[in-house]
């Protein structure tokens, strides 16, 4: 499973982020009749956020499960199935819930494999949306994955665009270990090309340079990556900066070796998170370059992220909190020396 | 009843024009189980609500320009502008939230009820949660914990036969929610919501209880939201007209206000003062939030950390921090 | 049910010996409970359990000597000398662990039944748990989506009074455990646990039921366990030597055997017999323990993931990264 | 409550990690009535770890009251009570149990006051022991204790030694927000020097240098602080190098200041952590000392941690997970040059 281009003989659809992930849902639900969905409120609502749309007319209530409010008794019912052979995909409605379920994640699903010595497993995907932009406040905006990602056992998957969306899901499907797919509410919209090829599955743990630059890195995943891109063309239409974009696609297992490879290149970083930044991705991230490029660097690695409260409700505070094109593309004419000191 | 019926009205208008933004859960339907179950609380008893909460608030008497300013995210909200929709709050009042999380409210509650007995308080705690949190772990867990500890709470299920699309049927084993007030030997009665007096009836029982003998309880409440769940949903795919009708044939304020007539307890023109005066004080409530400034965005960082000595506990933290966390360690802490 | 007790007599003497280390939670005094319970199972049938898992593994047929090695932490342990006395499993057995987060097997249990029945399945699950274990919220989720889901499950309770030294009557608001079933709408039962037919009898009957009618229930079985929590608790702060001298005087072993020989359905000389083997049968285990290797050192990563791409998934991982982490991105991935 | 070294009038008791804690609530207690501990077998049983023994009896059910095993439940109704002003001390089993009430942690105590701004807080303290080195396994011998050193609204202080267990502890229930204070199991039986002044209370949010030197700065927090000592005793022996060790003692806030102004002067830096490295507390230590010391720096920093597998049962497998002090040794001659890189 490492297609990565489309087969020749197959074309692409442009479609929605969020139209992407129901694409791949639909075609492991075809596919393998072991696969079924469980969740809230995904059958006769369609999904909170309308990913499942038409899945539960097609494909009934056994293979498109609805769940009462107990996060941690079905995600706990999606381990138990998996160490069954089955291949639950759990949605979790938005990640913010998830807190509820975190014992049978971190307690049982990612420890269930080495703590019997191998002699079961548990293939199992959790996805979900994570934060925040729409004002829905300090406990329904949080972009906490990095603990998944710290978590030995886990795979943690974040795709920022509809074919990633598409591919990656479709790969953690038929992983056989526990992944965790995160789906930023802002990306659901993000269109984009996607192969019609069934069979397109993207490996795991492969990050992607999404546009080639020489004069610095920026790193980053989910929505980020996006917000990245858009920066990187700023800055070369109103700064003549080359900036090479990094999507990592992928947490926990972490493509250093492409992050290294570029900045090796460029000689300056910048990691880019929707989430906080102490103790988030971006730590790992920037821990890992200095070691691997400390010869090449011209200037410390620098990150940027969510401003380190929880989300505020008011309008222009939500705004103020969250990362955006304006403070990325600050950051990264300030590590290029380029642009006031905004770290002070 | 009005009251709520008439801010809620409004709040869906301000909602479409912008003003108001999130999450947003309108209780249109529900005034009676509301104002019933909230009316007997005393001055110093306390309240918990989830994040269905404009009607709770103002029933608990929370002043509606402040809820109204919350909605429009303005400093003079309840919350300063913070919470928003599902995060009211007035600490004066007793109304302690507004809470985002389903059933994440009742072991805050329970612990409340515990504080009041650790203190000797003669006060009660009425905590109320959706039909569909009797299904979440934190229910079981704050009921046993009212049982063995003795601690003075009501547990308010407002059954409005929804957790979002679900029905109870389909969500809960067992369906009729009171009887699982059982599994802690504890109390537990179901009432009409639609009749405002009868809740009000059964809800000052058990919240007499509460405070006399110290014993918990459940109130089921059965009454239904017009609306959808959310303002995001038009409430119609999981339900029928038909459905809906019926209900609103039984609308607590018409039940009530008919009642009134006909018991000759008030005459039309007191309704219509009422009516007049809800109508003035929701444009009031209108005006005083479009009056009220946002928050400075300068203020992203206070309210983070109360302790006096926070700032300087946070003052070491700067170097090497990254762009971001700098609000963390401005000056902003706390208040 | 000896085989059971002799094999934990030998591990409190292997523990004190330092061949057995960390957690290790004796059952003496619960054999009725387990062997009743567990006897009924079918070979496809599926059994879950807490961390007191030693008797139920016997119980259920996993190989004595397996059970010894993974107690002592070797590869022929039956989690190769990584789950230690708390995650055995024998998944060709249908046992399938061992788990020890109070109520963490619940869910999975659940989700067990919840496959055999998407596999169109005639088996079902039984789910052992702790009478403190019912406080727990997983219980109630659990409960509620097998109510809900028509599920083939037992949840079994072993009530054997304390929580390490919590009494049920203290940690319960409602104490009758098995009543907590009615909650889910569900069949909930109640059997002397020192009477090993007594609960074979109300076990076969109901995993009948779950297996015939698709339908889950909690047995809830009364028993006592001689030994502390674990141990490395004497167990003596929390209880009186006349409580336990009291149960001991009900041993499920003696009461068990005496019936057998009061209706002459076997002599002394059978009796003798199987004692005979058991003593061997646990010798033999030790015998086996000591002569399995350790986990060779160098096989620590091994099996943290099983996808056979694993390896390649993490082979870019390794520039930058720190000391310690470096066993994730050895080729030891997987098995 | 700044008071770091012992008032002159008052000598000091030797006494065990655990004893100290003890001593801290039982002084609290005493001073503060509206103290109180809550928390499953911590009466009559006198704790899991005996960390409380003796205080039930002498303040009762009231003052030390025992749960059910309800971990959501009663950390949530610690959270109320803290809310109406009251100062709960929960007793956490062991921080592994904590996952089962993550949610009322992260999305309730950590929330509270900034959500409702500023309207109502949460004085709330949550200790407990963390770590693995007893055999334990998988589900009982995590340290992710940086998960909520990532969550703004919450304090985290990990104390090493004895007079930090008790004055730490003091300063977290003395203080008005949510603090989770974590005790590695190994740390309980390590003696020490404490005060006798009752109302010794140290800062949080002050790192402490342990040790000094001027070669390598050796960074941790918790029991590592404590191995790190240990090591820095074996390089001077052995190897004639001078360490500085930096006890952090807290994460959130966390003390850069003193992390930093050490590298400055010794130009290396190894952060060490009983916990997985990967996305853990070191890397957030390393990514701060990188940008802080960029041009002071003569060899990348470097991590130790804890294997990144779920702790094994077997005792050599164990024994090959934990760090130990030979681990830590090795690390930090690696990053002197003086011995062979063992970071390859
Ligand atoms: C733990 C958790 N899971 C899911 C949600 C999303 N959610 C918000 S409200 C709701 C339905 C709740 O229904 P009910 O308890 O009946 O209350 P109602 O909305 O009808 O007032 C859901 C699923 C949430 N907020 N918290
Ligand atoms: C969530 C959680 N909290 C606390 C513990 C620590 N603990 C282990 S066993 C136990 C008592 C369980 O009692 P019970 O359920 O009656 O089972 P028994 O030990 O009596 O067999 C406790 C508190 C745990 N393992 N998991
Ligand atoms: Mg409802
Ligand atoms: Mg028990």
């Amino acid at each position: 499973m490492s297609a990565v281009a489309p087969t020749p003989s197959f074309g692409t659809t442009t479609m929605s982020y969020r139209e992407a992930v129901r694409l791949a849902l639909r075609e492991e639900l075809l596919r393998d009749e072991d696969v079924f969905l469980m969740g809230e409120e995904i059958g006769v609502f369609e999904g909170s956020y309308k990913v499942t749309a038409g899945l539960f007319r097609e494909f009934g209530p056994v293979r498109v499960r609805e769940t009462p409010i107990s996060e941690e008794g079905f995600v706990g019912a999606g381990i138990g199935a998996a160490m069954l052979g089955l291949r639950p995909v759990i949605e979790i409605m938005t990640l913010n819930f998830i807190l509820v379920a975190m014992d049978q994640v971190v307690n049982h699903a990612a420890k269930i494999r080495y703590m019997f010595g191998g002699e079961v497993g548990c293939p199992l995907v959790i996805r979900t949306p994570n934060g925040g932009g729409s004002q829905l406040t300090a406990q329904h905006s949080q972009s906490f994955e990095v603990w998944f990602a710290h978590t030995p056992g886990m795979k943690v998957v974040a795709p920022s665009t509809p074919a990633d969306a598409r591919g990656l899901l479709k790969a953690a499907i038929r992983d056989d270990d526990p992944v965790l797919v995160v789906e930023n509410l802002q990306s659901y919209k993000v269109r984009g090309e996607v192969s019609d090829d069934p069979d397109e599955v993207f490996e795991i743990g492969r990050a992607r340079v999404t546009r080639e630059g020489h004069d610095i890195t920026l790193v980053a995943h989910s929505f980020a990556a996006t917000r990245a891109l858009r920066v990187a063309d700023r800055l070369q239409n109103d700064h003549g900066v080359s900036a090479e974009v990094i999507d990592l696609r992928s947490l926990r297992p972490l493509d250093t070796e492409t992050v290294v490879r570029s900045v090796a290149k460029t000689n300056r970083a910048l990691c880019v998170d929707e989430g906080w930044s102490t103790y988030g991705v971006s730590a790992e991230i920037t821990a890992r370059i200095q070691r691997a490029c400390f010869d090449d660097l011209d200037a410390p690695v620098e990150r940027v992220g969510l401003a380190e409260v929880p989300m505020p409700y008011a309008k222009n505070l939500e705004r103020a909190a969250l990362v955006n094109d304006e403070k990325i593309e600050a950051a990264a004419l300030s590590v290029l020396g380029l642009g006031p000191d905004v770290f002070r | 009843m009005a009251l709520i019926r008439v801010f809620e009205e409004e709040v869906e208008r301000q909602y479409k024009r912008a003003r108001i933004g999130g999450y947003c859960h309108l209780a249109s339907g529900q005034e009676g189980a509301t104002v019933g179950a909230v009316h007997p609380l005393l001055e110093h008893d306390l309240l918990f609500s989830s994040y269905r909460t404009h009607g709770m608030a103002l029933a608990r008497g929370v002043d509606p320009d402040a809820v109204m300013a919350e909605l429009f995210g303005r400093e003079g909200g309840s919350a300063h502008g913070r919470g928003g929709s599902m995060h009211l709050l007035d600490f004066s009042k007793g109304f302690l939230g507004g809470w985002g999380i389903v059933t994440g409210q009742l072991p805050l509650a329970t612990g409340a009820a515990l504080a009041l007995n650790y203190r000797g308080k003669p006060n009660a705690v009425l905590c109320e949660l959706g039909d569909a949190a009797t299904n979440m772990g934190a229910w079981h867990e704050s009921l046993n914990l009212a049982g063995i500890w003795d601690l003075p709470i009501v547990f308010l299920i407002l059954n409005n036969q929804y957790g979002m699309g679900t029905t109870v049927e389909k969500a809960s084993a067992e369906p009729e929610l009171y009887k699982r007030a059982s599994a802690f030997k504890m109390h537990g009665e179901r009432v009409d919501g639609q009749d405002v007096e009868a809740v009000l009836g059964a809800a000052d029982r058990l919240l007499r209880r509460a405070r006399e003998e110290r014993k918990p309880s459940v109130l089921e409440v059965l009454t239904y939201r017009y609306r959808g769940h959310s303002v995001a949903d038009p409430g119609t795919s999981y339900r029928t007209e038909v459905e809906i009708e019926s209900w609103k044939e039984r609308d607590p304020i018409a039940l009530y206000r008919q009642r009134l007539l006909d018991e000759r307890r008030v005459g039309e023109a007191q309704i219509e003062a009422i009516d007049a005066r809800v109508e003035k004080r929701v444009e009031h409530a209108v005006a005083f939030a479009e009056a009220s400034p946002e928050p400075p965005t300068d203020s992203l960082p206070e309210h983070l950390y109360g302790d006096p000595d926070s700032a300087r506990q946070f003052s070491r933290m700067r170097p090497g921090s990254p762009f971001g966390e700098r609000e963390l360690v401005l000056d902003g802490l706390g208040r």
